[in-house]
């Protein structure tokens, strides 16, 4: 019969966390002794029937009610600014992290790696090495809680939500969504597999892969016909997506926009709704003919475009 | 019907006392004369009988979730079961349970009776509230019949609109149209609270418990619109198929949840408020001494209720909010329990040189006092923004949440219930049995909903029917303490149900207590007041120094 | 002339704080309608700002016509209810009754304005679903469906509004008021004019924004 | 009447509201008609807030009741701020935070300048 009291500690990220939890609990142990200790004087010691001392004594009213408004308020700031400061480091991925794409469906979870391979409810990362999530829905919204990381964010369909973390010891974790999401949430669950980089290497290669992200962007870049027109040398004019990733998009209506990965996936759902200037609206809209995994691996390919020089203006 | 009062209070030649007839008889014995009542007593006496009802259901559905989640497999109830389970527990306990009840049960008897009036400003509205809230359960009773709701009390997009094949439509109708009665109730006490004071009752005469209803009127009427037109998009969304919060139209579901915890948030803010107005009455009456810092302690009502207003953000950190805004939510979450510590830190200093009486209610109170004050505190925790990363949809939040609305609103509820019990029925209940229940339920409590904390920050999801082993010690710990706690709620229905017959007759102020609602015999004529009372000191003005024996059943 | 005490109800004292607690209770009401719609203003201040293109596009096939006589029309109707208390506050009935049947003339005149509207609408395939038009991007149902969900709640409103001025104009018909007590006509038109005042937001935010 | 009834209004100054409403209308739309830049927006807003004030004013005399009464009719577009400026707290700096990926289903820089007109669909 154990009693674990902190889930294990398997990022700095989850050590701050609990380091938090003690500073409030110890609040929290402050406040209950300035209550609890003279309520319970008070009821003892000013019981029905005990002889005591009771003629009204004035207090400095105003005096003693301002000390109890600012002092709280005060002590309230700090923790607010230590929460904050934590909260900052939980929510701005470092850019240098890798980058593993989850996709949330009604009841699992379906991961895919750069390097190709797909995994079910599983998600195997190197020990040490920062990880962030590019996570979408499929249909309602879930949440991506890893209880030993001590981080959690909701997956909502139509946009990207991102999520980081640093494993520092190999071992298996749980994942669990903690947004209810229908008939079997307490079903969509899973482990985090944090393995030694050589096991890493292996059950990568070992995962026949197929092909990877990149390769299999690149083929569904062909068969819908997207290089039909983007690429350079084609009759209809299209933007070039060569070297476009990340840069600054100059719009139709004068706007800027960053092409990042929400945007390039909206231009593919919604094309209508952020043209490039200088072209017209007559891109075919592929939402409902595109699954989530398909546009997470045409974005992929649109990134590593982007990492060539665009080809001079035709 | 309405017989000319004299319109100046003149000092009559005292008549003999000819019994004036209390409002149970007076109105008539017939079920029609009950049904159509508008004397804000009797209606307030209908109240308890629908929240009774209500109550029974939903703890039905807390009682079977318990026992499912003793074992970690979920194998007592099928997951969609449980689901329903935990919805009715949630809806029903919210809106048809927690919401109304000191408001309109203890509120529609005793605030005509404190500000010295005849009737509240709109009778009729009252009973059309009354109507309503009845009709509102109706229909969400008539959704739990015929099938009941999976998508919890929350009702988040796109599941509730778009993949839910439950009966969503119906319950939101039953939840829309009981907000109705919680606006008409609002209103009322609203308007009553400003124009039908007695005479010489300024605002710094009000008794607390006054402050604390208006606060909450406040937040009731300016609350439940917006949830009202969240449903209605919800529900229109689910018969026509198309709405603001669809993805695919490039709609977005955290608006939803903007709008539905503009209200929600209120809310639990409408459910702890009249709680506290209990406590502050019930601390000053039993330790016989004024309260420490009146006007802090009014003015922290309505603070509560303003900035309760602001600080919705905090249940939606992850939930893909900006950043900026989540720092602009959990700064004001902290403001906002300001008010909550000062009214603890008063209602800790009036029992200074104070004369106790630990009666029931005092009991209920010095539990409110404990029970609130650990929710609160969590309620820090989860103001957080690092650490709220971790535990929000966590049992931490289902701990904090009962510790709030169980440990203070329904103790403050049955004090509250216990300390005008011998004025609304006339009768004493049984002291003993009072205290004992008091203690059990106090007992029972700490053990259900503490193990939860544990739970919770260990990592243990929301609304799980099957969870991972290592919780499950936690989970027995809080099923056992679950059957405690049931055992101590059906100790007060019992004697107070016998107090009806065999109670001792009550006589008109029991408690010795100050507030105008004990200068008139109890249980009260129809009119309240043979003459409308005129009010020159203060509230509260007890002596701790005088012996006083209270009467006791 | 009615008997002036006979109107005072019981829990209040005399005359001027039962009105006075009755036009509180009626601008509480209002408050919560002003929420009430104020959900539907705020999300459509937001979709508006977060596709600025696609709503002007959407906005350019409302009926500005329709629009505009609507606004006039209720307009209207908010003078001859104002005339409908001043007559009211004098005591004189044939015209309080006559302007009380004036505004829900008027009332219903916006009603039928409105019905063709939304007809002409209908025709335009203008309804959110799966046969909205081609030639309005897929955001600019957003802007639809708040157009028939405001418009439809506040015309739900105004026929709510027609039906109180009925009743009132059938209890002025029999004589029920008189200059001492005629709270109702003053809270109905407190309603009436709440409503149109809706409107006229309505009216600038669906026909005019961005409009050129 | 004491000053807590609303004193009998004369006629004029309903006729007179009824008129400047009428042309604020006439106005609103006249100027919808051209492409004014931002100036459009701030007409579209001005105008109708302004007939609000008007009606709420005059017609439903605002102007002549208590304080209190005032109090009650402000309460509601106060609370209206406050839900809308908190809500757009969250809308308007969503990844304007350095590092937290752009949500995606909003676009570009603030102010959004305003967009030029593109080919006139049929009005």
């Amino acid at each position: 019969m154990t009693f674990p009291i902190l889930p294990e500690q398997a990022s700095d990220i989850a050590e701050q966390t609990d380091n938090l939890y003690w500073g409030l609990l110890c609040l929290s142990a402050a406040v209950c002794l300035v209550v609890f200790i003279p309520m319970i004087y008070f009821l003892i010691k000013y019981r029905d029937g005990k002889p005591a001392d009771r003629t009204p004594r004035h207090l400095p009213e105003y005096k003693i009610e301002i000390t109890w408004t600012v002092i709280p308020m005060l002590i309230f700031m700090c923790f607010y600014e230590w929460g904050a400061r934590h909260y900052f480091i939980i929510e701005r991925p470092p850019p240098d992290a890798m980058e593993i794409d989850v996709v949330g469906k009604q009841w699992m979870w379906k991961i895919q790696h750069p390097e190709g391979n797909r995994e079910i409810n599983e998600l195997h990362v190197p020990v040490g090495r920062m990880v962030k999530l590019n996570m979408t829905s499929q249909d309602v919204i879930h949440s991506f809680y890893l209880p030993e990381f001590r981080i959690k964010q909701d997956v909502v369909p139509g946009r990207y939500t991102t999520e980081w973390f640093e494993a520092r010891r190999p071992s298996s974790y749980h994942l669990f969504c903690s947004e209810f999401c229908g008939t079997s949430h307490s079903h969509m669950i899973g482990r985090v597999i944090v393995m030694t980089p050589t096991d890493y290497e292996n059950w990568l290669t070992k995962g026949q892969p197929g092909s990877t992200l990149v390769q299999s962007g690149e083929r569904l870049f062909r068969e819908l016909g997207c290089s039909g027109c983007h690429m350079g040398n084609s009759v209809v004019r299209a933007p070039p997506l060569e070297g476009v990733f990340g840069k600054p998009v100059p719009l139709n209506d004068r706007e800027v926009v960053a092409a990042d990965e929400g945007y390039i996936r909206d231009s593919i759902l919604f094309p209508g709704k952020q043209i490039v200037a200088g072209y017209t609206n007559d891109m075919p809209s592929f939402s409902g003919k595109v699954s989530e995994e398909e546009l997470l691996q045409l974005i992929a390919y649109i990134k590593n475009l982007g990492s060539q020089s665009p080809p001079e203006k035709p | 019907m309405n017989a000319t009062l004299p319109q100046t209070i003149t000092p009559e030649i005292p008549r003999p006392p000819q019994r004036l007839l209390t409002y149970l008889e007076e109105g008539g014995h017939t079920l029609g004369s009950w049904l159509l009542t508008t004397d804000h007593k009797r209606i307030g006496v209908l109240y308890l009988y629908s929240i009774l009802f209500f109550f029974t259901i939903a703890a039905i559905a807390a009682a079977m979730m318990r026992m499912e989640l003793i074992t970690p497999p979920g194998d007592m109830v099928t997951s969609e079961t449980y689901n329903k389970l935990f919805t009715i527990h949630g809806t029903t306990m919210v809106w048809f349970f927690l919401i109304p009840s000191i408001p309109s049960v203890l509120g529609n008897f005793v605030v005509p009776l404190m500000i010295g009036a005849r009737d509240l400003a709109f009778p009729r509205l009252n009973l059309l509230s009354w109507y309503l809230f009845n009709l509102g359960g109706l229909l969400a009773v008539y959704s739990i019949a015929v099938g009941g709701v999976d998508t919890g009390w929350t009702f988040y997009e796109p599941y509730s609109s778009a993949f839910s094949n439950t009966h969503v439509v119906t319950m939101v109708a039953g939840v829309f149209v009981a907000g109705f009665s919680s606006i008409l109730t609002g209103l009322n006490f609203i308007v009553s609270i400003h124009k039908l004071r007695a005479p010489g009752m300024t605002w710094f005469k009000l008794p607390l418990f006054l402050w604390s209803t208006y606060a909450t009127s406040v937040i009731l009427v300016m609350a439940t619109p917006v949830l009202a037109m969240t449903l209605v998009l919800v529900a229109a969304e689910r018969i026509w198929g198309v709405g603001i919060f669809d993805p695919k139209l490039g709609g977005d579901p955290v608006l939803f949840q903007h709008l539905f915890w503009f209200y929600s948030h209120p809310a639990v803010y409408i459910m702890i408020l009249p709680g506290m107005g209990v406590v502050s009455e019930l601390i000053t009456c039993f330790s016989r001494k004024p309260i420490f810092g009146y006007h802090f302690v009014a003015f922290s009502s309505v603070a509560i209720a303003l900035i309760g207003f602001f600080v919705w953000g905090h249940h939606m950190f992850v939930s893909s909010q900006s950043v900026y805004a989540g720092l602009v939510f959990s700064i004001l979450s902290y403001l906002v329990a300001v008010p909550s510590a000062i009214k603890v830190f008063n209602w800790t200093l009036t029992l200074y040189r104070g004369r106790i009486h630990l009666d029931t209610p005092m009991l209920y109170a010095l539990g409110f006092i404990g029970l609130f004050t650990i929710g609160g505190l969590t309620g820090l925790f989860l103001a957080a923004l690092g650490f709220d990363v971790h535990v929000t949809d966590t049992y931490f939040v289902v701990a904090h949440f009962h510790y709030i609305m169980v440990g203070g609103m329904v103790t403050g509820f049955l004090g509250g219930l216990h300390y005008w019990w011998p004025k609304i029925t006339g009768r004493l209940y049984p002291e003993n049995l009072g205290r004992l229940a008091a203690l059990i339920i106090f007992i029972g409590f700490n053990v259900t909903f503490f193990p939860q904390y544990v739970v919770g920050y260990l990592g243990m999801p929301r609304r799980y029917h099957a969870y991972a082993p290592e919780f499950q010690v936690y989970n027995v710990m809080s099923s056992a303490g679950a059957s405690v706690l049931g055992v101590g709620y059906v100790l007060p229905l019992i004697y107070l149900i016998w107090s009806l017959k065999h109670g001792k007759k009550a006589p008109a102020n029991p408690w010795k207590a100050t507030g105008l609602e004990w200068q008139t015999p109890s249980p009260p004529p129809k009119h309240n007041f043979a003459q409308t009372p005129i009010v020159t000191q203060p509230p509260y003005q007890y002596s701790p120094e005088i012996e006083e024996e209270l009467v006791h059943g | 002339m009615a008997n002036p005490s006979v109107a005072v109800a019981e829990q209040f004292d005399d005359m001027p704080q039962q009105l006075e607690a009755s036009t509180l209770g009626m601008w509480t009401f209002l408050a919560t309608e002003i929420l009430f719609f104020g959900a539907l203003f705020l999300s459509y201040i937001i979709y508006r700002h977060t596709y600025v293109h696609a709503f002007a596009e959407a906005a350019r096939h409302t009926k500005i016509l329709h629009g505009s006589i609507n606004t006039g029309l209720l307009m209207t109707s908010s003078l001859t209810m104002s005339l409908a208390i001043h007559a009211a506050q004098k005591g004189r009935q044939r015209p309080l009754l006559g302007f009380l049947l004036l505004t829900i003339f008027l009332g219903c005149c916006f009603l039928g304005v409105k019905g063709l509207e939304y007809k002409s609408d209908i025709d335009d395939h203008l309804v959110p679903g799966q046969h909205f038009t081609r030639n309005i991007p897929v955001q600019g149902q957003l802007f639809w469906y708040l157009y028939w969900m405001m418009t439809g709640v506040h015309s739900l409103h105004l026929a709510v509004g027609i039906g109180v001025l009925a009743f009132i104009a059938w209890r002025a018909g029999r004589q029920k008021y008189s200059a001492y007590y005629h709270n109702p006509v003053l809270i109905s038109g407190l309603y009436w004019h709440f409503v149109d005042v809706i409107w006229v937001w309505l009216y600038s935010l669906f026909y005019l924004v961005n409009r050129y | 009447m004491n000053l807590l009834n609303p004193p009998v209004v004369p006629p004029k100054t309903y006729f007179w509201v009824w008129f400047a409403l009428l042309l604020l209308l006439l106005l609103n739309w006249g100027l919808a008609q051209f492409n004014l830049g931002p100036f459009n927006l701030v007409a579209t807003l001005a105008i109708p807030f302004v007939q609000m004030l008007l009606m709420l004013l005059y017609l439903m005399h605002v102007r002549y009741n208590a304080p209190l009464t005032r109090v009650f009719v402000a309460a509601g577009f106060i609370w209206l701020a406050i839900m809308a400026d908190l809500t757009l707290s969250d809308y308007l700096t969503r990844g304007s935070v350095p590092g937290t990926l752009r949500k995606s289903w909003e676009h570009g820089a603030w102010p959004p300048t305003t967009t030029q007109a593109p080919a006139r669909a049929n009005s």
